[in-house]
Order: structure tokens, then sequence, then C-alpha cells
């Protein structure tokens, strides 16, 4: 299999602090990778700076063998990454149409020219359809999660960063999420870099890395995820 | 290596003050009349400016409305003026109440006839209307941009209304100074020119002093904190309203005490103080000298009016050019005006606190990195 | 290469204010002088008065080339040359002060030709008053002022309005008709309009309504209706608004249809020839206007000014009323120099009351009070821009104290008299 | 009833003249937080390009279609309004998102630039430089996309630039060769005059109705539709809307939030280019044309509810009707028997001149009692 | 009234109605005096929404807020916070222009006039007190540094020390833990553990390790309205709230 994304001792700065020291990592397609570790440890700013929301210091991001470094999330966006950022990031004051349609922003010609939501989105997430003309903000926080996550497949992407999808979720929606997510990497054959604290969701994975203080502390198959390592790097 | 900064940046400062000082000192004797009477024009201006700099540096207030305060103190001084030296005009009122056939004085001109009232109403009354417009505003947690067009409003009210207002106050002419009396000397005359000269030096040093004073202690910090954060402030117990009130008002004595110095220095007081124009180029000065910086305050109204002066009378159309090009390159390349700018360039400097300085920033739970080299 | 210096002159002539200062003093002969002499012009070149106030400027520095081109002013055979500095007022009265100021403190100029607005002589009245300088100053105005600091050429009310309104009220097609006074919010309307409303009374009119634009605003659709209700069949209507304001009034009671055609007539103190080019003959054609000088006046000195100005100046400039009273009162400063054989200001003021002089309007006298004699014209504003002169008076005396308004009935002003002076009761 | 519905009539050709110069404000200023004190003069633009485009129409070859130029300069005004408005974007603007009240001093400068800019350039200069920046802006967008991502793509631009300002200078002079007018600087005010078939009057429920005011409000209205159909149905619409509201997550999802920038600040400019066209049937041209308007403008927009158009409509039509009322003193006839005090007080008020000081008084006063306004954004979506 | 003495705070029927939504739906809620108690519940329930009515920020539609039998409803912010009830905010919110030491002083100053204030030097008593708190934050090195400057640890607990300051009688405190390290984490839980008794504090957190080590009486908010009140053992055990919240145990 071929790496999707790739990255080299990427090196990233919030002002002057040191959030992301010599992080290597990457994702190949139909791989769904989680990424642990403490509140702060920079999983969130490793997501960031990979849709290119954070400026990169030093390092390489490579994305289907092309460096990206120094484009714009908008730029990285139609070349395949899609983003599910924490707390979910819905347009609040766009109907739930709307938001989904902004999700094939990505597509080649952007929305003017693809109007059409895909039926597939609604068999993953039924919820949606009934709400299509809602407001996005009247949402409750697991539906908004189902938007988001719907909203970023629709443009079709190769790579899906997902960052703690399950924070704050009832759990009955965690579940539909989880199965939901490895049913498209399953149909789809798309890499999904997963940030996450819910044990559950994170052995479904098929590798994982532990992030602690910045840096890469350890890494491997999700199997050999012991309780040891999940004590040490996880406080859940 | 910061310390010897620090000792040069003392030096320097030092050097300046004793160049200041030896200026203002001189500059009646050095300077002919017309240019002395300039600076001491600008120089009052140095206070409403003081004001602006109080109300937006610091608390985060910028108000476009301040030339209703400070045209209000400057009627009052010339109303004082005015009747004191109407004596010799039908009904022993001012000449131009005869224009529009008007006989008895009106009433608010009455208390006008005592010096002593003046010299408080000149503050007093700016401070009033500032801070009843103030607490209305404040009251309903009206702020950022929307408290800058509602005091823009403000002077568009007070604007027309005087403008209007001829039988009352003279609407468009305003009211003269130049050729009134004072201790038995005309206004304009070069003695009482020169006297106010030195009230002037002395009430902007007066008046720095007490900004200083106000901004020093933890009422500066509580203005600091509305203007980073409000609500904290509310929840740690203090009455934000209660504190933009009686700075707002602060700035509005502040404005009258320049206006009623203005007034006497330039003979005259008009609407045209309250014309949109003159308030946003209060703002202006204290955004190129320095926002948050007492003395960035002073220095910016005083050299940028004399430039104007100087530019106009050269180059009268590039004046527009100018003022516009500088304002536009100070709001986006030196956020923090000429002096902040300057004073951000020694390492550990004590503006520091007033937040024109560029923040360090954090991620969460991540300390600074102590060896952070990498 | 015509193109860049086409770009170039347009860049040139982009800030004519700006050359102008630069120059200093424009010395077009290069006639041989004994000495010079620096005269200082003080008009808005920026700011909304700078529209109206550029011309004087141009009309000032013509007449002092005119004079600099015949040999300049002579005192004991000696000759000077006018040179000048031309400060700007910026429209703003307290910065008129301030020049006037900086002229006379720092300039030393023996006298300051300046001013538009009553505003700012107002501003700069004390200016000269304490600092006992003089300022000559060429619009007309709304009187009820005589100060011994100031020499004033344009017409006082009685000189323009008084008349103007007599005729509308006896002889116009509205005649007989009601009143109504529009002005912008400030003196000069204000004052006038309470003389033309004491003169309609005495006449044995009506004056049904007045009104006053504030300054600035160009919203004129509520004095329409007003105007509309209190004249719902024709009648006159007494104009006094200022410079762009009465555009817009113009075009919106034209569309209102308060037209001639409809019997609505409207007198205008303040739209020369000059305006009547900005606003369009088409919006005006029909209503009058009264002043003591329009250019269609069929005089040789009439037709030499108008056409030395375009010579000057280019040849669609037109010439007005104010731009005539700009003229003569560099003329008549040069007399009464000449006279006084002093550039100092008591003889040249003493000097100055009785001089005469050919205007392009006629003879002018400067009055004991300061101001001067003047015909008085009115006019119909035609198709082609101009006035068609319908009437033309004697000679009349100004009244710096209108002898209509209440307040300053009775009174009078002689500066030959020191028993006499500002103001006294005649 | 009949005083009501005069004062009706009037207010709402008072208010549509406001609503038009505040449209454009209200989306810069609701959209996109910018507090454009430069509006006033981008309306002065699109003022002065009615009276240029009036100028070419005099000429012999297009006399025939004189009737027509009002239509063609609000297209014309929308354009240079909007190109300018980018420009500005481009430059200044783009530094300063998320400080409004630093908008606020840059386009104060801004203004005064622009102001003294049309009193010192020719016109025939200033509508060359227009067409060189349009030129130079619109032309890369023509190029193929394989230019577009070759390395050499800025010496195409570099080339394309040039030759827009070969051109700008060559109309320049073909403007000022033509209309000898157009090529001297004067800050003397100009004036439009609207074609024959636009002057006048016409009844309307027995209502005589000035036909230039009843053209600006159909200028309005179609503004007003355009702008709400634009924002609602079309995919910039969306984008625009959602970029308001999550810049960065809009970005992340290929939205080029730069381009949404520039179209939105374009098109509120271009609007400002519009009401300058409707300004100028009304007065005079004048570099201070805008200035008069803008802080009207902005109490437009704040009474109505910032972000809110149906807001900004109601807003300038009730100031309107307010000005008619206290402006002409039509209580009094309404309620003729009132007490003497109150009549005097109304008669005092029932001049234009204190008639705006009581309009102002009376919005200030009013968002004492509703801060956000007649249309407050509202929901738990605030709350967050 | 009588039986309220015991309670200081107690919340009746208090409803909230966002055009609409109900953020609050009928929540009633009793704490006592001296009382730790935590609320959990998933996002969405209305747990900020409940600080805010009981801080001023946000006027229910219907019910009564008492403390220290005292209506709460239509008082203001700072009112409210001078009757003695402390807020901490979810992202540490102190003053980042001001140094710690001016932080607390502020916080630490009383009478809260401007009067007061104008007046140059704090009162040594809260001076003293302001030492006090840096100690207990372990702060006092970092006294003349900008609290912007503060990494977001020190922050949250600059904020505790200033709500500390305040003395309240009822500490809300929303999140402390968010973004802290275990360490840090273990030393707030003992810090808050310690202040019950003395003071009522109400915490809110998602962290059940946290919640667990607090050793409290919970309080389940799900849709605006209480699920379930019990001890964590007690919680973790009830399906309701396994169901909308907790999820199965892993």
């Amino acid at each position: 299999m071929s790496k999707l994304i790739e990255i080299k001792s990427l090196n990233i700065f919030y002002g002057e602090s040191h959030i992301l020291r010599d992080i290597d990592l990457s994702v190949k397609a139909g791989e769904m990778v989680c990424v642990i570790g403490r509140n702060g440890v920079g999983k969130t700013t490793l997501l960031k700076s990979l849709i290119g929301l954070l400026k990169t210091k030093s390092g390489e991001i490579n994305f289907l063998g092309e460096n990206i470094n120094r484009q714009m999330p908008h730029q990285r966006a139609r070349k395949g990454i899609a983003y599910v950022p924490q707390g979910r990031e819905i347009i609040p004051y766009l109907t739930v149409e709307e938001n989904l349609m902004l999700g094939m922003e990505s597509l080649p010609g952007g929305l003017s020219k693809n109007k059409k939501i895909d039926d597939f989105i609604y068999e993953l997430f039924p919820i949606l359809k009934e709400f299509l003309s809602r407001k996005g903000g009247d949402l409750s926080g697991g539906q908004q999660q189902q938007l988001s996550i719907a909203r970023a497949l629709l443009g079709e992407p190769k790579l899906l960063l997902l960052d703690e999808p399950t924070e704050g979720i009832q759990p009955n929606i965690i579940l539909d999420i989880e199965s939901a997510v490895t049913k498209i990497i399953l149909e789809k054959g798309i890499g999904v870099l997963l940030v996450e604290q819910h044990l559950h969701f994170v052995r479904q994975a098929d590798r994982y890395y532990a992030m602690q203080r910045g840096g890469i502390v350890a890494s491997g198959d999700s199997s050999e995820l012991s309780k040891e390592v999940i004590s040490k790097f996880l406080s859940v | 290596m910061n310390t010897k900064n620090i000792k040069i940046n003392g030096r320097l400062k030092f050097i300046f003050w004793v160049l200041l000082i030896a200026f203002v000192v001189a500059a009646p004797s050095l300077l002919p009349v017309f240019r002395l009477n300039l600076l001491g024009r600008y120089l009052s201006l140095a206070i409403v400016a003081l004001g602006v700099d109080l109300i937006w540096g610091f608390t985060g207030l910028l108000s476009l409305g301040q030339g209703i305060f400070f045209t209000l103190g400057g009627y009052c001084v010339a109303m004082y003026l005015q009747l004191n030296s109407s004596s010799e005009f039908p009904n022993n009122i001012p000449e131009f109440f005869a224009l529009y056939g008007v006989k008895d004085l009106p009433f608010f001109w009455a208390p006008f006839k005592s010096l002593f009232f003046t010299l408080f109403a000149a503050w007093l009354i700016p401070a009033l209307v500032a801070a009843i417009l103030g607490f209305l505003v404040f009251r309903n947690r009206i702020k950022g941009v929307y408290f800058s067009i509602l005091t823009q409003a403000s002077l568009l009210v007070f604007f027309n209304f005087f403008n209007g207002q001829q039988k009352l106050i003279n609407g468009t002419n305003g009211l003269k100074t130049d050729v009134t009396q004072l201790f038995g000397q005309m206004v304009g005359s070069e003695l009482i020119q020169r006297y106010f000269f030195w009230i002037t030096v002395f009430l902007v040093i007066t008046a720095w002093f007490f900004s200083k004073w106000l901004i020093k202690g933890r009422f500066g910090n509580i203005l600091i904190g509305i203007r980073d954060d409000e609500p904290r402030v509310r929840f740690t117990g203090y009455n934000p309203v209660l504190f933009k009130t009686i700075i707002f008002s602060i700035a509005g004595a502040l404005a009258g005490i320049s206006g009623a110095l203005y007034t006497v220095q330039s003979g005259i007081v008009s609407p045209q103080f309250m014309t949109v124009p003159f308030s946003i180029e209060m703002v202006i000065w204290v955004a190129v000298g320095g926002r948050g910086t007492l003395l960035g305050a002073i220095l910016g109204a005083v050299f940028i009016n004399y430039a104007k002066s100087l530019v106009s009378e050269a180059l009268p159309a590039s004046w527009m050019f100018i003022q516009g090009g500088l304002f536009i390159l100070v709001v986006t390349t030196l956020p923090q005006g000429i002096l902040g700018w300057l004073y951000s360039e020694s390492p550990r400097n004590l503006l520091q606190r007033f937040g024109f300085i560029r923040k360090i920033k954090t991620y969460p739970s991540l300390e600074i990195n102590k060896n952070g080299e990498s | 290469m015509r193109i860049s210096r086409r770009i170039l002159a347009g860049l040139a002539t982009a800030s004519i204010a700006t050359t102008l200062t630069s120059c200093g003093g424009g010395s077009k002969t290069s006639g041989s002088f004994d000495d010079s002499v620096t005269v200082g012009i003080l008009h808005s070149l920026s700011g909304t008065m700078a529209i109206s106030e550029s011309t004087l400027v141009d009309t000032e520095i013509m007449a002092i080339e005119e004079i600099n081109a015949s040999g300049g002013i002579t005192i004991d055979g000696k000759s000077y040359k006018i040179e000048y500095i031309i400060e700007d007022g910026a429209s703003d009265w307290p910065t008129f002060a301030e020049k006037s100021k900086k002229l006379i403190d720092q300039d030393k100029v023996p006298v300051v030709f300046g001013g538009w607005t009553s505003a700012s002589r107002k501003a700069m009245l004390p200016v000269y008053e304490s600092k006992d300088a003089f300022l000559y100053y060429p619009i007309q105005y709304e009187a009820q002022e005589c100060s011994n600091n100031i020499f004033y050429t344009g017409a006082t009310p009685n000189q323009q309005s008084e008349p103007a309104t007599e005729f509308m009220y006896k002889r116009s097609p509205a005649a007989g008709g009601d009143f109504f006074l529009v002005g912008s919010d400030y003196v000069f309307p204000r004052t006038s309009n309470t003389i033309t409303k004491a003169q309609v009374k005495q006449l044995g009119g009506r004056v049904v309504g007045e009104d006053y634009l504030p300054l600035g605003n160009t919203e004129v659709a509520p004095i329409i209706s007003k105007i509309k209700k209190a004249l719902p069949s024709g009648g006159i209507i007494i104009n006094t608004l200022n410079g762009d304001q009465n555009v817009a009034f113009f075009k919106q009671i034209q569309d209102a249809g308060i037209t001639p055609s409809e019997g609505y007539y409207v007198m205008n103190y303040s739209i020369a020839e000059e305006e009547i080019s900005t606003i369009g003959p088409e919006f005006l054609e029909g209503h009058y206007g009264a002043w003591n000088y329009m250019m269609s006046i069929d005089s040789p000195a009439s037709k030499k000014f108008a056409a030395n100005f375009k010579k000057r100046w280019g040849s669609d400039r037109v010439v007005a009323d104010p731009q005539e009273s700009a003229y003569n009162m560099v003329y008549l400063w040069k007399q009464a120099v000449e006279d006084a054989g002093t550039f100092d200001d008591n003889a040249v003021r003493d000097a100055l009351i009785g001089q005469k002089f050919d205007a392009p309007q006629g003879p002018v006298e400067v009055m004991p009070n300061h101001h001067l004699s003047q015909t008085v014209r009115i006019g119909e504003i035609n198709s082609e821009g101009g006035f068609t002169i319908l009437e033309e008076t004697d000679v009349v005396l100004p009244q710096a104290w209108n002898q209509k308004h209440p307040s300053s009935k009775g009174f009078a002003c002689d500066w030959t008299d020191p028993s006499k002076g500002e103001k006294y009761r005649l | 009833m009949e005083l009501l519905l005069d004062s009706i009539f009037n207010g709402i050709a008072i208010g549509s003249v406001l609503l038009v110069a505040a449209l454009g404000l209200a989306i810069v200023f609701g959209l996109m937080g910018v507090i454009n004190l430069a509006h006033g003069e981008l309306m002065m633009l699109g003022a002065y390009t009615t009276y240029v485009t009036q100028l070419i129409f005099k000429l012999p070859i297009l006399k025939p279609f004189y009737n027509w130029y009002v239509i063609i300069s609000i297209f014309l005004a929308f354009i240079v309004s909007g190109v300018v408005g980018i420009i500005l974007e481009k430059t200044i603007i783009r530094k300063l998102y998320g400080s409004p009240l630093e908008t606020l001093l840059a386009t104060w400068g801004v203004s005064l630039i622009l102001q003294q800019f049309v009193r010192s350039v020719p016109l025939s200069y200033g509508s060359g430089l227009i067409i060189s920046l349009l030129i130079g802006m619109v032309l890369p967008l023509f190029f193929p996309t394989k230019i577009k991502e070759s390395i050499k793509f800025k010496y195409y631009k570099l080339a394309s630039w040039s030759f827009a300002t070969l051109i700008g200078i060559l109309s320049a002079e073909l403007i000022s060769s033509l209309i000898s007018k157009l090529g001297r600087a004067s800050s003397r005010n100009v004036d439009v005059t609207a074609p024959a078939w636009m002057r006048g009057q016409i009844e309307i429920l027995g209502n005589t109705f000035p036909k230039t005011r009843l053209m600006i409000i159909i200028i309005t209205l179609i503004s007003v539709i355009a702008i709400i159909c634009f924002l609602n149905q079309s995919a910039w619409g969306i984008r625009i809307r959602a970029v308001t509201q999550n810049r960065q997550m809009c970005d992340c999802l290929g939205i080029s939030t730069e381009k949404v920038d520039v179209i939105t600040f374009g098109i509120g400019s271009g609007l400002a280019g519009v009401a300058g066209v409707a300004v100028s049937l009304l007065g005079s041209v004048g570099p201070n044309v805008g200035g008069n308007y803008i802080v009207g403008c902005f109490m437009v927009v704040v009474l109505g509810g910032v972000g809110n158009l149906l807001g900004t409509i109601f807003a300038s039509f009730g100031i309107g009707i307010m000005t008619d009322l206290i402006g002409a003193g039509r209580l009094l006839n309404i309620w003729p028997n009132m007490p003497l005090s109150l009549s005097n007080t109304i008669n005092f008020f029932a001049t234009t001149s204190m008639a705006r000081v009581m309009i102002f008084a009376l919005i200030v006063i009013f968002l004492q009692f509703k801060p956000s306004g007649l249309f407050p954004q509202k929901g738990r979506m605030v709350e967050s | 009234m009588k039986s309220d003495t015991e309670n200081l705070l107690s919340l009746v029927d208090v409803t909230v109605n966002f055009e609409g939504f109900l953020a609050l739906n009928n929540l009633n809620l009793k704490i006592k005096r001296g009382e730790l108690r935590a609320i959990i519940g998933p996002n969405g329930a209305g747990k900020t929404t409940f600080l805010d009515v009981i801080t001023g920020k946000v006027k229910p539609t219907k019910g009564q807020v008492i403390f220290k039998e005292i209506s709460l409803i239509g008082r203001k912010e700072h009112k409210i916070a001078r009757l003695g009830v402390g807020r901490k905010f979810q992202s540490p919110r102190v003053f980042e222009n001001l140094s710690v030491q001016e932080n607390l002083e502020l916080s630490v100053s009383s009478p809260k006039s401007p009067l007061h204030l104008l007046k140059k030097n704090i009162i040594k008593d809260q001076l003293e007190e302001v030492f006090q708190l840096m100690k207990v934050v372990n702060l006092t090195k970092k006294n003349d540094i900008k609290a912007g400057a503060l990494s977001h640890g020190q922050k949250q607990w600059l904020e505790i020390a200033m709500l500390l300051g305040q003395k309240p009688d009822l500490m809300l405190v929303d999140e402390p833990v968010a973004g802290l390290t275990d360490e840090e984490t273990d030393l707030t839980a003992d810090l808050l553990k310690s202040l019950a008794g003395k003071n009522t504090v109400l915490i809110i957190d998602h962290d059940m390790d946290f919640i667990r080590r607090l050793d409290c009486k919970v309080t389940v908010l799900n849709q605006g309205a209480v699920l379930f009140e019990g001890n964590m053992d007690t919680i973790q055990n009830n399906q309701k709230v396994i169901d909308v919240y907790l999820g199965r145990p892993d």
C-alpha cells in the first residue's frame, strides 16, 4: 500500500513556544491510524498543521508524494484532505443541506457545479435527511458531529482527519459514528487519522501513535495497545 | 545586554526630558508670536488627546464624539468672556443677540457672569454631559464599534443643535473671544496670550500627571481589565458601567479644559469644532503617537497639528493625502503608534503591561519551553 | 512623447493651488520696479468652500497682475511691485482666524484680501480688530456689522435683497403672491430673511413659511412638501441656499412641479453665472437673480473684465458678482495706497473713503461706512446660462445697519466722524 | 388619513435614498464586520461615474442612446466602485479583519485620500486609472489554466498589467481629447441631469410622486432583491454566509476565503456605486457628496440590526417617515388641539435642521431600549 | 423559608427558553452550605446556562434562584458577585495584560468602589492575602509576569486563586482541569476538596477520574433538567445515566 500522507520531522511553534517536535508519521490508504495522548500534548495541533491552519516551521508534509508544506487549507482540502475538527464547527446559521453542500466545495468545480447530495450520506446518517432544512446550529451535539463527518465525506477525500469525534457525545451516537467511520474505510478505501480518547474507538484503529509533550513517544499496532501503554499515555 | 539597554534607554529619556523642558521654557522668547500662539493651541489639544488615550488606549472605548465636550468647554469660557465685555451693547447682552432680535439673555447664560462658576463649568459641564451620555450607553452594554457610531451620532446631534440655534448661541458663527475683555485687557493681546500659553503648559503637565496617577494603580488595572475582558471584571464584583462612566466623564472633563484653552487662544469657538473630522483627528493623534502611552498622546497631538499647519501653508492640497496616508500607515503597520513602537524595541519595558506588544502565545498545558532549542 | 507630457500637464493642473503657493508671487511682467510689497490672500483652497473661493483667488491674482503690468503701485515716484502670499482657510472658520494671525504677525502684510462665508468673516473680525489690521471682504452679505478694520465690497441687503423683494412683489409675474423663504441654516439666510419678512409686511404681502436646510444636507424633500402645502397654487420663493444645496433644490422642485410654468418663481441671492453653469440652465430658466454685476452687462468695462478673465484662466470660465467685487477691492486698495502715499493701515483707511472706481458694473464709490455704493440689477435666468437684465436701479448707497431689520432700524455707521463710528443713531 | 398617506409617500421617498446608500454598508458591516468609513467616497465615485457617462453619451456617436445613459451608468458605477473596493480590500482591509475599530480608522484615511484624489486629478485620468485596474485584475483570470499554474505566471501577469496600463493611458487620452471638460482637475461640483423621461412627476393614489424618486425606489428594489437572491440562492452566497460564520472551517472545507472576502467587499462597494448614481440624480456631484450620507447610513444599519437586510429596509423607511413627520410638523395637523407646550415643542423641531437633531436623538434613545436594533440576531447560537 | 437556611443556593423550577430551545427545563436544585458538588452531563445539557443563570448573565424565563435567602433574579452580575458568588470560566479568563500580582490584587481588593481603588496602596492585610494566594497556587516567583505569558495550567490556577481571593460563599468552577496534566489535576482536586466545608463549591467537569477523586455528591443534568443525583458509584450504575452519558463501561 502506498503512503497517503507522510510527515517527516515536523516542527510547529505557537508564537514562541515549541508545540510539535520532530514528528514522523504516515497513513496509508484504507488504514485507520489513531493518535493518543493526554490533553494538551499537541494532538489537535498535529491535525491543524496537517490541514494547514498552522504554519510549518520545519520538516515536510508530503501528501500523495507531493510536498504541501506551503499550501493553504483550501488547497489541501481540494487535494483530498478532509478535516473534522474538535467541536464540530458546523456553520450554525446555514441549513443542514447548505452545510452538506459546503462539503462538496473541495470537489472539482466546487459547490457551483456540485449541488446534489449523494445518498450514501443518508444511509450512513439517516437523521440528516429528516433535518435538511433545519439550521445547523439547532441540531444537538451528536447530530452536529454526524453532520460534520458527513460534510467531510461529501468532498470524496482520500484522507480524513478526525479530531475527537466522540467527545461529549451520547454513547449511542458514538456507536453510530464508530460504525460509520469503519464502514467508509472499508467501502471507499480512504485513510483516516484519528485523535481519540474513547478507548473503544481507539481499539478499532489499525495502528496507533502515542504523543507526549509534543513528540511521538510510542507507536505500533493497535492490538499491541496494552494496559501499561494506555495508563502511561492516556488518563481515561 | 538587557540592563545595558535599559540604561541607555534611561539616559535617552533623561536627555529627551531635559531638551523638552528647555524648549518649553525657551519657547516664548525663541518663537515669533504667531508660532508661539500655535504651540499654545496645540498643547491645549494635547489635553483632549490625553482624555482620548485614557478611554481608548486604556479602557478600549473609541469615542468619536470628544468634540462635543471639547466644544462645550470652549462655549463656557466664551460665554463668560462675551458677558464680561458686553456692557456697552444694547440691553447689556452680547452684541450678536441684537441680530436675531433677542432682548433678554437666555436663562442658561446668566450663571456665566461669574468667573468662579465658569472656571468650574468649563470642565464640570462636559464631564456631566459625558457621564450622562456614557451611563446611558454603557448601561446597555453597547460597546466596540456600536459605541463609536453612537458617539458619532451624538456629535451630529450636538453639531446640528448648536448650528441651528442662532438665537441662543449664535449658530454657525460661534462666539468670539479675541476682542473681549479679561481683567481689563483684551484677550487677543500679546500679554494675555502669553499668560494663556503658560497656563496651558501648566495644565498639560498637570493633566499628564493626573492621568498617570489614574492609570498607575488598581484603578488603572481595572480599566485595562475592562478593555481586555469585561465580563471577568463583572464577575469579579466590579461594576464596569461605573468605571467606564467615570473614565468617560474624566475624558470629557479633559476635553472641556482643552476646548476652553483652545478657544481663548484661537479667538473663537464655533460648532465647527463639532464636525466629524475633527473628532476623528483627535483619535489619530493618539493612534499615531502611541495609544496606551500618555506621552505618545501629547506628542502626537502637538506634532501632527504642527505638521498640518506647516504643510498646509506650503501645499494646501497635499495635507489630505498626507493625513490619509499617515492614518493607513499607522493602523496597518504601526498599530502601537510611533512611541509604542519605539518602546517595544526595548526588551523589558513598562509598557508591556498595556498590551501593545506582541503577546507570547502558549498552547494549552505546554509550559514555555525552557530548553527550547530544537 | 505627447502622452506623457499631457499627463504631466494634467498633474500640474491637478493642484493649481499648490503651484500658486509655491510660486509665491506670480511675476508675469519683467518690468523694473524700485521695490515690492507683499499682500495676503486668504480663501479656502481645500474643503467644501474651495469650489467657490478659488475663483476669487483667480480674480485677485488677475487684478494684481494687471496692476503690476501697468507699473505697479507708485508712491512718491517710487514704484512697487505687488507680490502675494496665498493662505488656505480650508473651509474651516477657526482656520481663517489662525491664518489671518499668521499673515499679520508673521508675514506682516499691509492688507489681506479674503473670506467668503459670513462665519469666516466673523471668525476673522476679532483678529483684525485686536491687531488693528485690515481685511478686504468681497462677498454680498447680511450686513448688521461695520468694522473699522474691514472693508466690504459686496452688496448689503438693501443693495440686493430689498430691491429684489420689491420687484418680486410688485412687478414679477407672481406679483402680489405669497412668499416662502428657503435658506441654508446659517447667519446670512436667517438675517436676510428677517429683513425680507419685515419688508414683505411693509409691502402688504404675506410670508407663509420658511425653512432652513442644515449645511451639508441635501435632502430637500421635507422642504418641498412644506412649499407645496404653503403655496398650493404658485407664489414667490426667496432662495438663499448655499452652494451645492441649490443643485438638489432646483432638480427636485422641478420634479415636484414647482416651476415658473406652474406659477412658482424663485428669486435667488446666491446663484450667479458660475452656479448656473453648474446646476444647468434647464433647471433654472425663468427664475430670477439679483446682483450688482452680471456678465451680460453690455458695457466696455464689463466686457473687458470678462475677456481678460477668460484670457488669463481659460475660455470656458465665467465671471460673476463675487469676482467683480474681489476685482474692485484690489484696485480700490491700490488707489487708496497711492493717495495715502504709504502702506500704513491707518493712512490707507482714511484715504480709502471717497475712492471712486470705474468698475465692470459701473462707477462705485467707497462710503464712510466702509461699504460701496453700487448699482442693483434684477435678471431673469435664460437658457444660455446667463441673466437677461430686466431692471437696473440707480446707484444705491449701502446700509451697514439695515433699516428694515428691527434690531438696527435707525442706526448707521460712519468712520469719518469720530463721534459717530461703528453704530450711531440717525 | 390623507395626511398620513402623504407622510408615508414622502417618507418612502426619503427612505429609499437612505436604503440604497446603506445597503452596501449593511453587507460589508454585517457580513464582514468592517466599518467602512470610505463608503461615502465609494458612493462619490459612483456619482462621478454617472457624470462621466453622461458626458460620454453626449458625444455625437452615442447621442441617440442618451436617454438610457442612467441605466448604463448603474452598471458602470457598480464596476468602478467595486474595483476600487476590491483594491482597498486587497491592500488594506485584508490586514485588519477582526478588528473593526482599526478598519474604521484606516478607511477614514482612505476616504480623505479619495476625496482629495477627485479634487486634484482630472476625471479622464481617474477613468483611465480605473480602466487599467479593471483590465489588470480581470485579464489574468482568462489565462488558460496551463499558464496560471506555470512558474512564469508572474511574468504573464506583469505583461497583462503593462498592457492594462497602456490601455488606461490611451483611454484617458481619448476621453480628455473628446471631452475637454474631463481633462482638467476641478474641485468644482458638477451636475448630472436626468434624461427627460425621468424628470417630472407622476400620480399615484392621488399623490404626485417625483419620477426620479420612483426611479431610485426601483433601483433600490432591484438591488435588494438581487442581493437577497444572490446571498440565498447562489453558490457564492452560501460561501459568503458560511465564511461570515466560520472562516477557518470554511478554509478547511476548500473555500478560498480570500476570494470570498474580495467578492463580498466588492459587492458592498459596488452597491455604494449604485447608491452614488441614485444620489447624483437628486443633488450635485462633488467630493463631499458621500460624506453627507455616511453617518446616516450607519444609523440605518445599527437601527435595523447589524447583519439583517430586512432590518435595514425597515430602518431606512422608518427614518424617512419620521423625518417627514417631524420636519414638516405634521403631528400638529394630525392632532390640532394638542396642549400649547407640546405644540411649541413640536414647532421648535419642525424645521429641517432641528428634525435632524430630533431623529438622531430618537435613534440614540431607541437603542437604549433595543441595543441590538429592530431585528437583533437571536437564538441559542448567539450564546455560544 | 426556615427550611432554606441550610441551603445556600436553591433553584426552583428554573426554565430558560432561547427562542423555542429549552436550555433549562424546570430545573430544581439545592446546594447546602459547605457542600462540594459536582455537576456532569452531556454537551448541551444546560450546564453552562445553569451557571449563567446563577451569576446573572442569563435571565431565566421562569423560576426562582435563591441564594442566602435572597432572590438573584434580575440582579446584575457584579451585584451577585458581591453577594458572594464567584465564578471560574471554562477556558481560563485572567487579565492577560496585568501581572499575576495585579490580577490577584483586583480580586482581593475590597470594597470594590472606584474611590477605594484610587487609593494608591492596597490595604496591608489584603496584600498579605495576595502573597498567600500566590503561594497556594505556586506562582510567587511569577508575581511580576504578565498573566498572558503564563502557561495554560498556570492560568487555570491563577484564576482559581482569583476566585479564592474574592472570598465567595459559593464557588462555581467550570471545567477546572481541562488541559491540565495528571499531577496538576490531582493537586486541583485536593485543593478544591480542602475548600469544601468552609466554602460551598460547585464543580462542572467532564473528567470522570477527577470527579471520582472529588468524592462528593454528583448531579447529572440532561436536557436542561436533573436526571439523577447521587455519589459516583450509584451514578455509574444508573441505567439512565449510562444511556445518555457514560456509555458502556469499557
